[in-house]
């Protein structure tokens, strides 16, 4: 059923009961041309895109849980795609344009709100590590603006630009094409949209093994809902990619990190834009409902435990209280963590694999929902074509063995 | 107003104090003992709050902090204002101003309660279909609406003023919750002799006991006995008492975040007392005794004020003295809300009756219509009346084949519900401990715990206060045992007192109304209904955690306390599963909000991070110098005189500097003192340079990478003797290099005899630099000759400087003949200024960071970090030389002969000239091969480093460029948003090509 | 040289503070001047320490030992840090350099900073910030560790029931004076 | 935060060490070719079960130490000192808990 006002409306008169399920449930077929592993955003939108522009329908999503409940059911949300690295720009802003009409393509409206991602520069440092993102966006056509201390304040009131503060604010910049989405609904959306077109979302079912062929080549995936055929598997489980990719012998340049997020009581409006400190580790946006969106970094140590320390959260909210110091006695109410898959160079990983057949999307770490619509589209056309789309090759698998790194990190000490 | 609710006698409130407060203005008073929630119930005041998005009027549900309803704002003045309290976690206090949230223009007139009307649109997940057109709609029109109407309270205009504190605390035995269960755990650890800390977020230790006067224990009544386990557990130097503080996070290892209340609760709080504290307990053993709560009936329009649970209303009754109104009826599915309808009566309110969900009568049952109460089994409530106050409800029978037959409308003002209790599970579950599903009852309970922890009491599934108290001693002596080794002996309480009935009713009641249409509401804050939650599984969201996310059930801010299990039940059997099967959503932290503030404690304003200062840095500040921040550090940035700005002041000491001398304070650099036989062979393999040739006295500018090749960090190695080694690094990277020092030498290569000492404190560092160094600080030093063929650059000596024991080196970064006069730093401040009047004599001046970098700059010197970016090789920061190709290994060696790390593709450090000598390029600013590039254009590299250069008199940078030094001469482009830049590579050294000015 | 008249100025990070004394309950008193080396080695070189210094550094983990006003302060199993009044060092430097065997011994008298702190409510005070239980059985009088205090790396060593002696890297001491400062504001009122 | 127990200090707080990545990982030889490299440098096993991994208890004794964990329950299986050898699992957990 098309999703508009007007079907709101008729569905109102009759109390709503006539709405179906958004995605079709169905038993696991015994063979797909395609699956894909992990139905996170990421994964849902690959099997989108490879449904709906690739041509191939005979697709499956297998979820060991529920869809959308690994890293993309717990993330801050952020969206942008000013990176310093060209590579990286343009990845990030392919999956931006994607993101500007995300909600009409899929007719799920995932509220993709560019209110501004504003990044504030407090060192010497900062400002050179900035102003050279500013300028390597403006080459890329990427909207970045640099802002001084007072048209940072003006863009978000409430942020604390005096001059004497520890870290003080000397400038900031601003990609106002950024934002922040309903991240539930991106993978709903995706879901919707794809079962719609034929694709299979299958739940509840854990990939436990990858056979592969005497050829090496990808055969088929035992899973806790039984075998499933397979001629070409698109590995998309974030935090787990290393338990994944193991079952077919192939060694992962990754670890798996806990981030933790949490959000405030509900607030009358008063962060007006997303706005990110990487000197002294905080990122803060206020949702459609009211909440304040808080990241707080990684723990020090591999788990997949899903939760974390009280000394991250601790820094990460006085680090809060410093930007805004009016929010000091505005309440936590939830904590979380995720699992992160990180690379050493903090870029991700998108391409094909040792093993024919199998392709790899992971390595996003701390940052990859702003790049859903995007990781999706490539990890689908690299599983069409058979060989990386132009975009996704430089993020191949082999970079670290010949040195080709991509290090927004090294370069700028800038992350999410 | 006058206290019209409020009960003749009873209750735990000091009925000789009274407390003025206002709500939304109105005047009005409590007592001491009192909750913002009772004081304004027994004010007669029932409409305390507008529901999040039907804005429907909302009043008390709840005494506790689950309450879901009555948030509000509690203002002391611009900085100290609070948003979203509870009132029932509000103590009153004499001149407290309390306004309500989430409505305009008033809390009676909410023009938001036109949502109303629309909630046969708005439920849940509606959102998500509509406001797609036009496109440009949702940014500029929809959202913003939707975002103002959203939200709850304000934040508050100004900083918050008050302080925070944090305690880190270590015990043998942690209890959580201070009802019987927690007093008797508390009580048998104790007296094992076990270091105790008792917490309980409410004011008084006791629980459940504080509301029941039918308690005894051992004779005493219950709360009595509360309070004298209270006394002889304060007695106690071993154990600490917690009031007014709650257990909100499990962490792991069984440590505990506590957050108590210090001074909320004061009319004048004391400025030498923290608001709040928080506290970071680590126990060997956690006993969780943290009760359960009540769960509300889910019935038609059950949102109203006045419908409230039970025992809530019993609370207000027999702890604070109030009645919560004058005709209630009471609507039940166990025997727990029996008590409240006997006490009620007891207390002058009329009870038109009991409607009893089940069908047989109870012996509680009887003893209610014993007492004068009607009793109407098999019944139910299928609506209620009334705008800003509950007016009637209508009854209905349940028939035996469950059909339902509507009944009576009853009038009341007051409507008390119970389902049964729900075990308080949520720090058990947060300590990663499994829950099992009790089918009989229908609640989950602890079972096998992750953490070395225990459960008792009612969150544990026990019913009666004698189970309570026997659990809560077995868990307290356990703990203490398992911590301590100490035996308890075991203690048989006597207990008689209320009982509680785990389990009851679960999910909507049974009712005659059109189910898909009438709201029967489950979380109340966040308006879900059963009817959303049934929408939810019909649109195919299943698990209970989509279930959770598309309705927002228990999503606010009470965390579904009092909902999740009607949530659960109305989707399990929607689905036609059982519960186990659906499974519960996470409980995560923290059981109720913890304020910011006390997470950041003292962390703010200078101690927000340390603040590390040179020796020099009141001098600098004397002078008038503005400080950058490096790492921790504060760098004086530029000595400014008589009215000069940053680019003059800049200008003038960089003259200065190499016409005669200028002095700069050099102390945050690291400093590493390597000691050892084998301590030039570990430089050896940790450098890229070779070290095992290098002379006593001799200095060699050292490069460090990682085992991937790509420079890390770089500083002057000293060697002071055979055995010892001067090692400097950048100011940012001291401690990491030290780190990374360490780490070879102790796990790569721990054979070697040689050991790593910081000093970077140790010593106070003046830079002299110029010409005139040599006549600066020859009268300063003794024990060198400082001729050049005695101390040529690159040298360094043990010797006094000032009399003191000191480190001299002749070492340059500014291309100059130049010193560093190490001394002792508690000494620095004198040198420093002794080396500055000795260099003013010869008109020599201070200088700051913004001087050194230019001068620098100057000689193509490069800073790691600004101009190398953590991407480029030795080779690449065009210090290949440096690198000892012959050693065997070192870190590095491997990373950097990978096949993308060399190759013509690498950038390489250049010196850029723009066309025009006045342009100053940007830091940052891209390097093009064309003047106009087209969008995405790819860039070949970027300006690190741009100076006005005084000396050279022009604008001078360095670059990254791809195969830079391929390109010497060649013309690129640096486009600017005003228009592009027209620059030339060159070499990167701009001034004293030779070198001959480092020897004066 | 330079007529060194009147002599340079030396300045104790701790003692250029305020002071900070609340009765009985807390004092933080600067130490002031002292003596301090790190001595790392191990093995012959520890007993030959011992010799050298008059104090034998403990092979007993996180524990000091005192003689005659020198200390030796267990920091790590090859690390110790010397601690004796100002004005010994050459002399002590001078004994070291006799022991053959390989070893480091590098002066940091003026690297640290020091304050005594006591009291009733030390161990409150401290415990805003140090992770570590300080309970006298946890943290009996002799014991010395390096630890936290709030975002600053110390060390500590308890010398009484109530009196510990805390050492801090010398421009991290306005830090820790004002996080004490903080946390001892508590007890800056009369009971 | 973790209470880990140093095999020099005993148990202490999480916040007094730094975690330094998957223990046993050797070195490459400096002409071992970029697919050692990587394997050395960025190659994880990454396991859901027990890591054997590096922590350095800096603001302590500053050693640098080897500990077995469980990365899904996050404890600690053992400590061990640098050059001793990775204990048995069966024996330090009872159980013969595979890596994966
Ligand atoms: C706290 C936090 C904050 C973040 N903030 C941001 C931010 O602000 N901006 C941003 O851009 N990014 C952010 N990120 C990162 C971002 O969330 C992720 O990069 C992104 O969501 C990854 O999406 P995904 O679809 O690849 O992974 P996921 O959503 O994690 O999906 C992977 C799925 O694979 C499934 N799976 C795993 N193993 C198996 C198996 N064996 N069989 C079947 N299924 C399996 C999992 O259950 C999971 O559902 C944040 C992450 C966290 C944790
Ligand atoms: N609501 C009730 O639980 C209730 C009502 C009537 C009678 N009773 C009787 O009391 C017995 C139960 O006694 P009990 O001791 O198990 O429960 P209790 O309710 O008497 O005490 C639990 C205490 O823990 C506190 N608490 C809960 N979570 C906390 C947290 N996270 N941090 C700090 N404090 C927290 C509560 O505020 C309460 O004071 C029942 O068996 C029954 O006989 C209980
Ligand atoms: C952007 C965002 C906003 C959220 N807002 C809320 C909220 O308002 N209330 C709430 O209880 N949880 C909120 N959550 C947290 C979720 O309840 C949940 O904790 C998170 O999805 C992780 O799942 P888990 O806690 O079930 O592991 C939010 C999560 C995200 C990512
Ligand atoms: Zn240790």
């Amino acid at each position: 059923m098309h999703f508009s006002f007007l079907s709101l409306l008729r569905n109102a008169f009759s109390a709503h009961r006539d709405w179906p399920a958004q995605w079709r449930s169905p038993e696991p077929k015994p063979a797909y041309d395609a699956v894909i592993v992990g139905g996170g955003g990421h994964g849902l939108a690959a099997a989108y895109y490879l449904a709906a522009e690739f041509g191939i329908r005979s697709v499956a999503v297998v979820e060991k849980g529920w869809i959308g409940g690994g890293n993309t059911g717990r993330n801050t949300t952020i969206v942008r795609s000013n990176y310093l690295l060209e590579e990286s720009e343009a990845l990030y802003d392919h999956a931006l344009k994607l993101w500007e009409n995300l909600s009409q393509v899929l007719n799920y409206n995932v509220m993709f709100s560019p209110r501004g991602v504003m990044m504030l520069a407090h060192t010497t440092h900062d400002v050179q590590s900035f102003k050279r993102h500013f300028h390597a966006n403006r080459l890329a056509g990427i909207d970045t603006e640099w802002l001084t201390p007072e048209e940072a304040r003006d863009w978000c009131p409430g942020l604390n630009i005096a001059r004497d503060i520890r870290y003080p604010i000397v400038g900031a910049t601003l990609q106002k094409r950024g934002g922040v989405a309903r991240h539930d609904a991106v993978a709903w959306g995706y879901a919707r949209a794809a079962s719609a077109l034929g694709v299979d979302i299958i739940e509840n079912c854990e990939v436990t093994g990858i056979r592969r062929a005497a050829d090496g080549s990808i055969e088929a995936l035992d899973t806790t809902r039984g075998v499933i055929a397979a001629k070409k598997v698109g590995g998309s489980a974030a935090g787990h990619t290393s338990v994944v990719m193991d079952m077919a012998g192939v060694r992962m340049p990754i670890e798996s990190f806990p981030l933790q997020a949490l959000v405030s009581e509900p607030l009358k409006p008063i962060v007006s834009c997303v706005v990110m400190s990487n000197t002294i580790h905080a990122y803060i946006s206020q949702s459609d409902k009211g909440d304040l969106v808080i990241g707080a970094g990684t723990d020090q140590y591999v788990s997949y435990s899903q939760t974390g320390g009280m000394q991250i959260t601790a820094h990460t909210l006085d680090a809060i209280c410093e930007l805004f110091p009016v929010l000091r006695r505005v309440r936590m109410m939830r904590n979380w963590g995720g699992i992160v898959d990180t690379t050493a160079d903090r870029s991700p990983i998108l391409g094909t694999t040792p093993v024919p057949g199998l392709y790899v999307n992971c390595g996003w770490g701390t940052g990859g929902f702003k790049a859903t619509p995007g990781a999706g589209h490539l990890l689908a056309a690299t599983i069409a074509k058979g060989e990386p789309h132009p975009i996704a090759a430089p993020f191949s698998l082999d970079r670290f063995a010949r040195g080709r790194l991509i290090d927004e990190a090294a370069a700028a000490a800038v992350a999410h | 107003m006058s206290a019209a609710f409020r009960t003749a006698s009873g209750g735990r409130i000091d009925r000789s104090t009274q407390l003025a407060f206002t709500f939304d203005g109105v005047h009005m008073t409590g007592h001491p003992g009192d909750t913002l929630a009772s004081a304004l119930t027994a004010n007669g005041v029932r409409l305390l709050a507008r529901s999040f998005k039907y804005h429907r009027p909302r009043g008390l549900v709840a005494a506790g902090s689950e309450e879901p309803n009555a948030l509000v704002t509690v203002i002391r003045d611009d900085g100290r204002t609070t948003p979203n309290l509870a009132a029932t976690t509000v103590e009153l206090y004499d001149g407290l101003v309390a306004v309500s949230q989430n409505r305009w223009p008033s809390l009676k007139w909410d023009v938001g309660a036109l949502n109303d009307l629309f909630s046969p649109i708005f439920v849940s997940g509606f959102y998500y279909k509509t406001f797609m057109w036009p496109r440009s709609f949702w940014q500029k029109v929809y959202e913003p609406r939707i975002r103002a109407a959203a939200g709850f309270g304000e934040a508050p205009k100004a900083a918050d003023p008050d302080r925070y504190a944090n305690r880190f605390a270590h015990c043998d035995v942690l209890v959580i919750g201070a009802g019987p269960a927690g007093l008797a755990a508390a009580r048998a650890a104790a007296e094992a002799g076990a270091r105790v800390i008792l917490c309980d977020e409410n004011p008084e230790l006791g629980g459940s006991l504080l509301a029941d006067p039918s308690a005894m224990i051992d004779g005493e009544p219950g709360a009595g006995w509360a309070a004298s386990i209270a006394a002889d557990l304060a007695a106690r130097e071993t154990v600490t008492l917690l009031t007014r503080t709650t257990a909100f996070g499990y962490y792991q290892d069984n440590m505990v975040g506590l957050i108590e209340r210090v001074t909320d609760h004061l009319a004048d709080p004391p400025d030498h007392l923290p608001r709040e504290r928080l506290w970071q307990v680590r126990a060997k053993r956690v006993v969780i005794a943290a009760g359960a709560l009540e769960r509300p009936l889910v019935f038609p329009e059950n949102d109203r004020p006045g419908i409230m649970l039970a025992d809530a209303a019993r609370t207000f009754l027999t702890r604070h003295g109030v009645a919560a109104g004058s005709r209630a009826v009471v609507f039940t599915a166990t025997d727990s809300a029996y008590a409240a309808a006997i006490e009620a009566k007891a207390a002058g309110v009329s009870v038109a009756l009991v409607a009893d969900l089940r069908r047989e009568a109870s012996p509680a049952a009887e003893a209610a219509r014993a007492a004068g109460i009607r009793v109407d089994l098999a019944t139910t409530i299928e609506a209620t009346s009334g705008g800003r106050s509950v007016e009637s409800v209508r009854l209905a029978r349940i028939a035996p084949n469950g059909s339902i037959a509507p009944g009576e409308t009853i009038a009341c003002d007051l409507v008390l519900h119970s389902a049964g209790f729900t075990p308080t599970v949520h720090l058990f579950s947060q300590s990663r401990g499994k829950l099992r599903f009790d089918a009989d009852r229908g609640v989950f309970l602890p079972h096998e715990p992750h953490e070395d922890v225990v459960c008792a009491g009612a969150c544990n599934g026990a019913e009666t206060l004698a189970a309570a108290l026997g659990e809560g001693h077995a868990a307290g002596a356990a703990a203490a045992r398992a911590a301590t080794g100490v035996e308890v002996a075991e203690r048989a309480y006597e207990a008689e007192g209320l009982a509680i009935e785990i389990g009851g009713h679960f999910g909507e009641v049974p009712h005659g109304r059109d189910a898909s249409r009438v709201k029967c509401f489950v979380d109340l804050q966040h308006d879900v209904t059963a009817k959303d939650i049934r929408l939810a599984t019909r649109e195919g969201f299943r698990s209970i955690e989509h279930v959770k996310r598309f309705t927002t059930t228990g999503m606010a801010t009470d965390q579904g306390k009092s909902s999740n299990m009607n949530a659960l039940a109305v989707a399990a059997a929607t689905m036609g599963l059982d519960v186990p099967q659906v499974g519960l959503t996470t409980f995560r932290r923290p059981y109720t909000p913890v304020s910011f503030g006390a997470f950041a404690g003292v962390n703010r304003g200078d101690l927000f991070d340390p603040i590390r200062r040179t020796p020099s840095h009141d001098a600098a500040t004397a002078l008038g110098a503005p400080f950058e921040d490096v790492g921790l550090w504060k760098r004086a940035w530029w000595f400014p005189r008589d009215g000069e700005d940053r680019h003059a002041a800049v200008a003038r000491d960089c003259r200065t500097v190499r016409e005669t001398v200028g002095v700069f304070d050099a102390s945050t650099l690291g400093k590493i003192e390597v000691v050892g036989p084998d301590a030039a062979e570990f430089l050896n393999r940790m450098y890229v340079n070779p070290f095992l040739k290098l002379g006593v006295g001799r200095c060699r500018y050292g490069i460090l990478c990682r085992d991937d090749g790509y420079v890390y960090d770089d500083g002057v190695v000293g060697r002071i003797a055979e055995d010892r080694f001067h090692v400097t690094t950048t100011t940012g990277g001291a401690p990491r290099v030290l780190a990374m020092m360490e780490d070879y030498l102790q796990t790569e290569w721990p054979e070697l005899d040689v050991w790593l000492t910081s000093t970077t404190e140790q010593w106070a560092v003046v830079a002299v630099q110029g010409p005139k160094a040599r006549e600066v600080i020859a009268p300063l030093v003794a024990g060198v000759d400082l001729s050049s063929a005695a101390f040529p650059h690159m040298s360094v000596a043990d010797c006094r400087i000032l009399g003191l024991p000191g480190r001299l080196f002749r070492v340059s970064f500014t291309g100059e003949l130049g010193y560093e006069l190490n001394v002792p730093a508690e000494y620095g401040a004198a040198a420093w200024d002794a080396v500055l009047a000795r260099a003013g004599e010869v008109g020599g001046c201070a200088y700051g960071t913004e001087t050194m970098h230019v001068l620098r700059a100057e000689k193509g010197y490069i800073i790691v970090g600004q101009d190398t970016d953590g991407t480029l090789t030795p080779a690449d920061a065009g210090l290949g030389w440096a690198v000892g190709k012959s050693k065997p290994d070192f870190v590095g060696k491997a990373g950097m002969a990978r096949p993308d790390l060399t190759g013509p593709h690498r950038k390489e450090i250049v010196g850029l000239l723009p066309d025009d000598p006045k342009c100053v390029l940007d830091e940052g600013a891209q390097i093009t091969a064309e003047a106009n590039p087209a969008k995405g254009a790819h860039a070949l590299g970027h300006v690190t480093s741009a100076y006005w250069s005084p000396n050279v008199g022009r604008g001078i940078a360095l670059a990254m460029v791809e195969g830079g030094r391929s390109r010497m001469g060649a013309k690129l482009h640096v486009p600017m948003p005003t228009g592009p830049i027209a620059v030339t590579v060159v070499d990167p050294v701009f001034w004293d090509k030779e070198g001959k000015r480092l020897d004066g | 040289m330079v007529d060194l008249a009147p002599p340079l100025a030396r300045i104790d990070a701790f003692a250029a503070l305020p002071s900070l004394a609340h009765g009985s309950r807390f004092a933080a008193t600067p130490v002031g001047p002292a003596t301090r080396f790190v001595f790392r080695g191990r093995g012959p070189a520890v007993d030959a320490a011992a010799a050298a210094f008059g104090v034998a550094p403990p092979r007993d983990a996180c524990r000091a030992a005192e003689a005659a006003e020198r200390a030796a302060l267990w920091l790590g199993p090859d690390e110790w840090l010397l601690l004796a009044p100002d004005g010994e060092g050459e002399t002590i430097a001078a004994a070291f350099r006799e022991i053959d065997v390989p070893h480091s011994l590098v002066d940091i008298s003026h690297r640290n900073a020091a304050l005594t702190l006591s009291g009733s409510e030390v161990t409150t005070v401290l415990a805003s910030g140090c992770p570590l239980d300080l309970h006298l059985a946890a943290f009996p009088v002799g014991m010395c560790t390096r630890t936290l205090y709030a975002k600053a790396e110390i060390v500590l060593w308890r010398r009484a029931v109530d009196r510990f002696r805390l050492e801090c890297g010398r421009s991290f001491a306005p830090y820790v004076h004002g996080v004490l400062v903080d946390a001892a504001a508590e007890f800056a009122v009369a009971d | 935060m973790l209470l880990i127990t140093c095999p020099y200090c005993g148990p202490r707080p999480e916040i007094e060490f730094a975690a330094r990545g998957e223990a046993h990982v050797a070195r490459a030889a400096p002409d071992a070719g970029g697919e050692a490299v990587a394997a050395s440098l960025y190659l994880r096993s990454n396991p859901r079960g027990v890591i054997a991994e590096r922590w350095r208890h800096v603001a302590g004794c500053g050693r640098f130490f080897n500990a077995l964990r469980h990365t899904v329950t996050d404890k600690f299986v053992a400590t061990y000192r640098v050059g001793e050898h990775r204990p048995d699992l069966a024996a330090a957990t009872g159980a013969g808990e595979g890596t994966r």
